[in-house]
C-alpha cells in the first residue's frame, strides 16, 4: 500500500508521467488600479523544458514573480492576461475554472516566498497536507492521505513527521514551514513546481537546505521547477536555465552557467558584477539610477538610461529578444550585442 | 591558497590598540512569557579600533542584532562591561549617557523606509541630531545639512522632501547621512544593504567605505551576507546562539575557518557539491544545548562536544600571523574545497568603454 | 491547562469590573446630592429628612457605606428600593429576561444577516448589486436607531395599524425593538464582514488554498471565512454592548417593560439602589458576553491557545 | 522551533507571523481585536500612515464619497452658523393657530415649509437652530475626548507595562457600562442639562482613542525611526512629541470624524429621554423628544429633525470612511470581484 502512495517514483511511473514542457508566449499581465491600469508584464516569452529547473531572475518590480504566478494563473483579482501560457498543449490562460482547478490540484503546485503567511494559521499542518493530497486524488481515503502525508514529510526531511502532523504552523520555524509547503505540493505528485522566492525569507544555511531539497526532487523525481529569485548566486547551482527580467520584459535567457560566466546583456552583467561576491575591484561596481516606472517605460530599451554601453539607437528602438548562440539557445535583448554578434558572424 | 586577494579601498591602517568600543563578557537576557529567560547574548567580548570595520555574522536568532543594540546601550546589559572611548558606559544614564555615547555613536538600520520618520522632511531628519545636542546656530545647522546632502550625492533641495518621495537607495543614503551628522567615531550598521536591490547595494557599500576612508570611523557591521562582510570587514566575528564562536581577520576566517560553523558559512560561497550544510536548525536561545551549542548540527562532533563547552581561545594565524580566536574542541578539522571556487569576475558583454574603466 | 489559566484571568477581569462599576456608581450617586434630601418632598422638615437618612442608613460614614455596598454587590443583597420599598434583586431580575429577549434575537439575526449580506457584497464588490448593498448598509448605519424606531412606529403602528404603537403584549411588542436593534447591528456588521472577508481573500493562506485546486466553496468557507472570523466574533461582543445601550432608550420610548425602562424610571425617581443594581447587572452581562466571545476566538485560533515552543 | 521568543524587536520581527488578534496580556482586555474598536465600525484603522495629514486630506477630498461628506458637513455647518439669518421664523415662538400644521407642500395653509409642531412652532426654523447645538456638542465633545484620548493613549502605549495596564483596566470597566446608562445616571444626579451631557460625552470618549492609540504607540515605540532618535540622544519627551504623536495622528483623525457623529447621536438619545438640554434651549434630539408625543398628529416634527441628524451622521461617516481609505495604501487598487478559483 505504502509504496504505491509514496511520491518517490518507481521507474515505471516516471515513464508514463513525462512532465509537459511549460512556456510563456508573449504574455502580458495588466493589473487594475484606481488610477488607470498598470501593465506589469510587457510580452514575456520563455520555455521551460520538461524536467528542467528554470530560474526567473530580476530585481523588485521586474515582473519575475508575476511571471511565475501567471504560470498557475494565481494573479491578483482582476488581472488581465494576454498571450499564451502553455502547459504541454493546453493554454492555462484559456482554461475554464474547472480545468484550471484540475490543473492546479494534480499537475502544478506552488511555493510562496513567505512560509509564515502561506499556511493556514488555524489548521494543523496534517489537515492541510491531507487536504492537499485529496484535492489531487479524491479517491484517497483520509487514512491513506495521512499515510502519504507522513511519507512525504519524511521525504522532505522533516524529523518525527507523525507528531508534526498535529502541529500548527505557528509552532514551526520558517525552514520547517517551507518544507511543509514543499511536502504539501509533493503529496499531489505534481509535474511542475513553481517557487516564488522560496528562500528569501530564510537564513543562509536553511536556504541551502531548501535548495538542496529542490535539487534532489528535480534529479530524482524529474519534477519541472520554475523559481523566481532576485539572487542569482543562490540558484546558480540549481537552475539549468536562467531567464533575466527587467521592467516587465525578458532581457536575457540561456543556460545558467553560460549566462553567468558570459552574460550577453549589459543588465545581466551589471547585476552579476555588482554583487559583492563578484565585486572585488578597487571600488565596487555600481549601476546608477533606478528602474523606470512600469507606467512610464521609455520607447527604447528600458535599461538604456542606466546602461554603460548606451547609444542613441538604444533610446529609440526597443530591442527584441534574439538568439545569440544557436546550440545553447542563448538569447538576449540588446541591440548593441546583437549588432556585435552579427558582425562577428559575418567576419567568420 | 588559490583565493584571489581582495583589495579593499579606503582600508584605513588600523591601530589595534586605539580601541573605540570594547565589550567585555556582555550578557543580555530578555524575559519572555511565562518566566522564560532568553540569553540573547551570552558573554560576548570584542574590541573595535578606530577606523576598523568589524563584521558581525550570524543567522537570525544568533544575537547579532542584540549585540549591536547593546553596544549602543539601547539596553542595559544584564552583566558585563561596555567601554566606549575609554569610558565605562555599561550603566550610565541620562545626560551622561547622552554626552559620552550618544554624541559620538550612531546606527544605520536595515530598512530605510522604517528608519526615517515619514512625517518629517529630510532637512528635519538630518538636523535632529544637531538639535538634540544643541550643536551650532540654526544657520550652521542648515549649512551642515546641506554639506551632508552633498556628501551622499543628493541635491540641497532634497532637504524639503519627504522620505517617501525617495527611492530605497536614496533613503538609505539619508539614513547614513543622519548617522554622520554628529561626526561619530562608531557606527553600528545593522544589515544596511539587506533590504535593497543588488544593484543599489554596491552604491551603499561604496559610500560606507568612502566615508570610513575619509573620516576614520569604526563600523560594527552586522550582516548575514557573507560575500559582503568578507569584502567590507577588516575582522569578522561569527556568532552562534548568543556567543562568538570565531573571531579573526576577514581573510583568515574565510580562507581557513577553524570552527565548523564558520566553515559551513564560508562554504555557502562554493558550488553546491562543496557546501557544508549543517543539519537541523538553530536551537532555541531559551534552551541552549549543553556543551558546544553547535554540537547537534556539527558534522565533526564527538561525545566531548556534548559535554564541555569550548572556550574562545586566541592563537596566531598560521599563514598571516594575525591573532584569531575560536571556540572549538577540534579547530580546523573541517576544511573547504577552496580550489573549486567559482569564477568571480564576470566579463562584460561588450568592450568596456574608457569612462567605465576609470570609474 | 492553558484554557483554565485564560478563564482564571477572565474571572479576575470580571471581579475588577464589578468592583470598578460598583465604585463608580456609588460615588456617582452619592457625590451628586444627598439622596435623603432628594427623596423627601421639598417642603419636608429637617427632622423628616434626618429620619429618612437614618432609615436608609445614610448617616454613617461614607467609607462604611461604600464597603457595605461593595460587600452587598457580591452577596447579591442589593437592598430595597427607596421608592417602592420592595427588594431590588427580584425587581431587576424580572426585567432582565424581557430585555434579553430583545437583544439576543437581535444579535443573532444581525449576525446571520450580516454574514450573508457581507459575504455576498465581498464576493461582488465590483458589481452594482454588491455596491448597492454596501451603500444601503452605509446609509442604514447612519440612521439614528431611535429615528428608525419612530419611523417604524409611524408606519407600522400609526399608518398601517398592524402593531400597537407602544407597549402591547407578548410577541407583538417585541417586533419593533428587535427590528430596530437588528437593523442597527447588521448595517455595521455587514460592512465589517465585507471588509474582513475581502482582506482575508487576498491573504497567503487563501492563495495557497486556491493553488491546491480546491473547489471555490472550500476556498471560501474553509479557508477565507475562518481567517476573517475572529475579529468579527470579537465585534459581536462590542455590538452586544451597543445594543444594550440603545435598549435603554428604546424601552423608554416604546414603553417596553425591560431593564432600560426600569433604569430610566429609577433615575427619575432618584431610586439609587435600583440604579446601582441595574447598572451592575448590565456591566456583568456585557463583560460576560465579551468573555464568551473572547473564548470562542481563542478556541478558533490556535495561535492564541498554544505558546511558541 | 521558533526564534521568536521575547527577543529584541528587530530580530523578533524576522519571524513574523500575521496576528489577527492581539494578545498582549493575560487579561486580554474586553475588545481584543486590533483595529476594531467600539464606535468604530466599518473597516480596521490602519496603524501606520503612509503620508502626511495634508496629503491624506487631499486624498480624502479626491474620494467622491469623501467630497460629498465634506460638502454636506460644510453646508450643515453654514446652515447652523447662519441659522438666525436664514430661519424664516422665530424658532421658539408658538403660534396657536398653526398647531400641528402640515408642511406647505402637504396642504399646510400657514406656509410653513416643513410644517409646525404640536406647539405651533416652525419646524424648519427649529431644525436650523437645533443644528447649532447638536453640531457644537458633537464637535466639542469629539475634540475634547480626542485630546484626552490622544494624551492618555500615548502615555498608555509608551508605558505599556505600567500605566498602560492600569488605563486599559479602567477602559475595561468603562466599556462594561453602556454610555447611556452612565449618562442617564449622571444627568439624573446632576440634574438634566447641556452642561452635564457635554461633560460626560467629552470624558466618556477617551477609551476608543486610547485603545487604538496605545496599540499604535506600542508599535511605533519599537519602530526603527524611534530607535534611531534614541541612538542620537533624543529624550523621551522629544520622541513622544516629534516622532510618536505625528504617527498616531491618522487614527485620531479618522476616529474623530466617526465619533463626532456617534456623540451627536448620544446627545440626542439623552435629550430624547428629556435628560439633555432643557427648554427653552433645544437640540435636534430634544425636538425628537418633543415631537414623539404628537407623532400621530405631526410626524414632520420628528422626521425632519431626524433627517437632519441622519445627514450629520452620514457626513461624518463619509468623511471618516474617506480618511480611512486615504490612510490605507491598498485603496489604490481598483475594486474587483475576488476570484475563488
Amino acid at each position: 500500500m505504502a509504496s504505491t502512495l509514496t511520491p518517490t517514483p518507481s521507474p515505471g511511473r516516471v515513464a508514463h508521467r513525462v512532465p509537459p514542457a511549460v512556456s510563456l508566449e508573449d504574455v502580458t499581465v495588466t493589473l487594475p488600479r484606481a488610477s488607470g491600469d498598470l501593465q506589469i508584464l510587457h510580452g514575456v516569452s520563455f520555455k521551460v523544458p520538461a524536467g528542467s529547473v528554470v530560474a526567473l531572475a530580476g530585481e523588485s518590480g521586474s515582473g519575475k514573480s508575476t511571471a511565475a504566478l501567471s504560470l498557475m494563473r494565481l494573479l491578483p483579482w482582476g488581472a488581465e492576461v494576454g498571450g499564451r501560457i502553455m502547459a504541454g498543449d493546453r493554454d492555462v490562460a484559456a482554461m475554464s475554472k474547472e480545468e484550471l482547478r484540475l490543473f492546479r490540484s494534480k499537475e502544478a503546485r506552488i511555493i510562496l516566498q513567505d512560509p509564515w503567511s502561506s499556511l493556514h494559521p488555524m489548521k494543523s499542518v496534517g489537515s492541510q497536507l491531507i487536504e492537499s493530497a485529496r484535492a489531487s486524488d479524491p479517491a484517497l481515503s483520509k487514512a491513506q492521505a495521512r499515510e502519504l502525508a507522513v511519507e512525504t514529510m519524511k521525504r522532505v526531511h522533516i524529523p518525527d513527521p507523525k507528531s508534526r502532523l498535529k502541529a500548527y504552523p505557528h509552532e514551526m520555524s520558517g525552514g520547517q514551514l517551507q518544507r511543509v509547503l514543499i511536502a504539501m505540493a509533493l503529496v499531489a505528485r505534481p509535474t511542475l513546481l513553481v517557487c516564488d522566492e522560496p528562500t528569501t525569507a530564510l537564513d543562509v544555511s536553511t536556504q541551502a537546505q531548501i535548495l538542496e531539497l529542490l535539487r534532489e526532487l528535480n534529479r530524482e523525481m524529474g519534477l519541472t521547477i520554475v523559481i523566481a529569485t532576485h539572487d542569482l548566486d543562490v540558484i546558480a547551482g540549481l537552475a539549468d536555465r536562467l531567464v533575466v527580467m527587467y521592467a516587465g520584459r525578458v532581457v536575457e535567457e540561456g543556460p545558467t552557467a553560460q549566462v553567468m560566466a558570459n552574460p550577453q546583456h549589459p543588465y545581466t552583467w551589471a547585476l552579476l558584477a555588482t554583487a559583492p561576491k563578484h565585486n572585488r575591484g578597487e571600488r565596487m561596481l555600481t549601476i546608477e539610477g533606478r528602474p523606470p516606472a512600469l507606467d512610464a517605460l521609455p520607447p527604447g530599451c528600458s535599461f538604456a538610461e542606466r546602461c554603460e554601453f548606451t547609444t542613441a539607437r538604444c533610446l529609440e528602438t526597443r530591442p527584441e529578444l534574439v538568439l545569440v548562440d544557436e546550440p545553447s539557445r542563448h538569447r538576449t535583448a540588446c541591440l548593441r550585442v546583437q549588432a556585435d554578434q552579427s558582425v562577428s558572424e559575418e567576419v567568420r | 591558497m588559490s583565493t584571489p586577494p581582495i583589495i579593499r579601498t579606503g582600508k584605513t591602517a588600523v591601530d589595534p590598540t586605539d580601541v573605540v568600543l570594547e565589550l567585555d563578557e556582555v550578557v543580555q537576557t530578555f524575559h519572555g512569557k511565562g518566566g522564560l529567560k532568553v540569553h540573547a547574548v551570552n558573554g560576548v567580548s570584542l574590541k573595535i579600533a578606530r577606523g576598523e570595520t568589524l563584521g558581525l555574522v550570524g543567522e537570525s536568532g544568533s544575537g547579532k542584532t542584540t549585540v549591536g543594540r547593546a553596544a549602543l546601550r539601547l539596553y542595559t546589559p544584564t552583566s558585563g562591561r561596555i567601554t566606549f572611548e575609554g569610558a565605562d558606559v555599561s550603566r550610565v544614564k541620562g545626560r551622561k549617557l547622552r554626552r559620552i555615547l550618544r554624541r559620538r555613536s550612531s546606527m544605520v538600520f536595515q530598512n530605510p523606509s522604517t528608519s526615517l520618520n515619514g512625517y518629517m522632511r529630510l532637512g528635519e531628519i538630518l538636523r535632529e541630531p544637531l538639535d538634540v545636542h544643541r550643536v551650532g546656530t540654526p544657520a550652521e545647522r542648515k549649512r551642515k545639512v546641506e554639506e551632508i546632502l552633498d556628501v551622499i550625492g543628493l541635491d540641497a533641495a532634497y532637504a524639503q522632501r519627504y522620505p517617501h518621495e525617495l527611492s530605497g537607495g536614496q533613503r538609505q543614503r539619508v539614513g547614513i547621512a543622519r548617522a554622520l551628522m554628529l561626526d561619530p567615531s562608531l557606527i553600528v550598521a545593522d544589515e544596511p544593504t539587506a533590504s535593497l536591490d543588488v544593484s543599489v547595494q554596491a552604491q551603499i557599500v561604496n559610500l560606507l567605505e568612502d566615508i570610513q576612508a575619509e573620516r576614520g570611523l569604526a563600523y560594527l557591521f552586522i550582516t548575514h551576507d557573507l560575500a559582503l562582510v568578507r569584502r567590507i570587514s577588516h575582522r569578522i566575528a561569527v556568532m552562534y546562539l548568543g556567543r562568538i564562536v570565531e573571531l579573526g581577520a576577514a581573510e583568515d576566517v574565510f580562507a581557513r575557518p577553524q570552527h565548523p560553523y564558520t566553515a559551513s558559512l564560508a562554504s555557502m560561497e562554493l558550488t553546491p557539491e562543496h557546501q557544508i550544510i549543517p543539519e537541523g536548525e538553530l536551537p532555541s536561545p531559551a534552551n541552549p544545548p549543553p556543551g558546544c551549542s553547535f554540537h547537534q548540527r556539527c558534522p565533526i562532533a564527538r561525545p566531548q562536544c556534548a559535554r564541555e563547552r569550548p572556550e574562545l581561545t586566541e592563537v596566531a594565524d598560521v599563514v598571516s600571523g594575525q591573532p584569531r580566536s575560536f571556540a572549538c574542541h577540534f579547530p580546523g578539522e573541517l576544511t573547504l574545497a577552496l580550489a573549486d571556487e567559482r569564477v568571480v569576475t564576470v566579463p562584460p558583454p561588450l568592450p568596456v568603454v574608457p569612462a567605465l574603466a576609470a570609474r | 491547562m492553558n484554557i483554565l489559566r485564560f478563564l482564571f484571568w477572565k474571572a479576575v477581569l470580571l471581579l475588577i469590573v464589578l468592583v470598578g462599576v460598583t465604585t463608580l456608581m456609588f460615588f456617582l450617586t452619592r457625590a451628586t446630592g444627598d439622596p435623603a434630601v432628594l427623596m423627601s418632598p421639598p417642603e419636608a422638615s429637617d427632622a423628616v429628612i434626618e429620619a429618612t437618612r437614618q432609615r436608609l442608613g445614610l448617616d454613617r460614614p461614607l467609607l462604611v457605606q461604600f464597603w457595605e455596598t461593595l460587600v452587598n454587590t457580591f452577596t447579591l443583597d442589593w437592598g430595597s428600593s427607596y421608592a417602592l420599598g420592595s427588594e431590588v434583586r427580584p425587581l431587576v431580575m424580572d426585567r432582565l429576561v424581557p430585555s434579553l429577549s430583545l437583544v439576543v434575537p437581535a444579535l443573532v439575526l444581525a449576525a446571520a444577516l450580516a454574514g450573508v449580506i457581507g459575504t455576498y457584497a465581498a464576493l461582488h464588490q465590483a458589481d452594482v448589486r454588491g455596491r448597492f448593498l454596501m451603500g444601503a448598509a452605509f446609509v442604514l448605519d447612519g440612521i439614528p436607531y431611535f429615528l428608525i424606531a419612530l419611523v417604524l412606529v409611524l408606519v407600522l403602528a400609526i399608518q398601517m395599524g398592524v402593531l400597537p404603537a407602544t407597549g402591547g403584549d407578548g410577541g407583538v411588542a417585541l417586533v419593533i425593538p428587535i427590528a430596530v436593534l437588528t437593523i442597527q447591528g447588521f448595517a455595521t456588521l455587514s460592512r465589517l464582514t465585507r471588509g474582513q472577508l475581502i482582506d482575508s481573500l487576498s491573504q497567503g493562506p487563501v492563495t495557497m488554498a486556491k493553488s491546491k485546486g480546491l473547489p471555490a466553496r472550500t476556498v471560501l468557507f474553509q479557508h477565507a471565512v475562518p481567517l476573517a472570523l475572529p475579529p468579527l466574533i470579537a465585534y459581536l461582543g462590542i455590538l452586544f454592548s451597543f445594543m444594550i445601550g440603545s435598549l435603554l432608550i428604546l424601552e423608554s420610548m416604546l414603553n417596553y417593560p425591560g431593564l432600560g425602562q426600569l433604569l430610566v424610571r429609577a433615575v427619575n425617581q432618584r431610586d439609587f439602589p435600583i440604579v446601582q443594581a441595574a447598572v451592575i447587572v448590565i456591566a456583568v452581562l456585557i463583560t460576560l458576553v465579551n468573555i464568551v466571545m473572547d473564548t470562542i476566538v481563542r478556541v478558533l485560533d490556535p495561535r492564541l491557545r498554544t505558546k511558541v515552543s | 522551533m521558533n526564534n521568536d521568543h521575547n527577543q529584541p524587536p528587530a530580530e523578533a520581527g524576522k519571524a513574523h507571523m500575521p496576528s489577527v488578534v492581539t494578545e498582549g496580556d493575560p487579561w486580554g482586555s474586553v475588545p481584543t481585536v486590533a483595529g476594531i474598536e467600539p464606535q468604530n465600525a466599518g473597516e480596521a484603522i490602519p496603524r501606520k500612515a503612509p503620508g502626511r495629514l495634508r496629503e491624506i486630506l487631499r486624498k480624502a477630498w479626491g474620494n467622491p464619497s469623501g467630497r460629498v461628506g465634506f460638502v454636506l458637513l460644510g453646508l450643515l455647518v453654514l446652515a447652523a452658523v447662519f441659522a438666525p439669518l436664514i430661519a424664516p421664523h422665530d424658532p421658539v415662538v408658538q403660534t396657536l393657530a398653526a398647531t400641528n400644521e402640515a408642511p406647505v407642500w402637504l396642504g399646510g395653509e400657514s406656509g410653513y415649509l416643513l410644517g409646525a409642531d404640536s406647539l405651533g412652532r416652525d419646524v424648519l426654523s427649529r431644525v436650523l437652530h437645533g443644528l447649532r447645538l447638536s453640531l457644537l456638542v458633537g464637535i466639542v465633545a469629539a475634540t475634547v475626548s480626542a485630546l484626552l484620548g490622544l494624551t492618555l493613549g500615548i502615555l498608555a502605549g509608551w508605558y505599556e507595562d505600567t500605566l498602560g495596564k492600569v488605563l486599559m483596566r479602567l477602559a475595561d470597566i468603562q466599556f462594561a457600562v453602556p454610555f447611556v446608562a452612565v449618562g442617564i445616571a449622571l444627568t439624573a444626579a446632576l440634574g438634566p442639562g447641556l452642561g452635564p451631557v457635554l461633560v460626560i460625552l467629552s470624558v466618556w470618549g477617551w477609551t476608543t482613542y486610547a485603545r487604538t492609540i496605545a496599540n499604535s504607540v506600542a508599535q511605533v515605540k519599537r519602530a526603527d525611526f524611534v530607535t534611531a532618535a534614541r541612538t542620537l540622544g533624543a529624550g523621551t519627551g522629544r520622541i513622544m512629541v516629534k516622532h510618536v504623536a505625528p504617527s498616531v495622528l491618522a487614527p485620531v483623525v479618522v476616529l474623530w470624524s466617526t465619533s463626532a457623529g456617534v456623540l451627536i447621536l448620544a446627545e440626542s438619545g439623552l435629550s430624547l429621554l428629556g435628560l439633555g438640554v432643557q427648554a427653552p434651549g433645544f437640540s435636534l434630539g430634544s425636538m425628537l423628544s418633543d415631537g414623539q408625543v404628537a407623532l400621530r398628529l405631526s410626524w414632520w416634527a420628528v422626521l425632519f429633525p431626524g433627517t437632519a441628524l441622519l445627514l450629520i451622521v452620514l457626513a461624518f461617516n463619509m468623511i471618516g470612511d474617506a480618511l480611512r481609505d486615504a490612510f490605507n495604501p491598498s485603496s489604490s487598487l481598483a475594486p474587483k470581484n475576488p476570484e475563488l478559483v
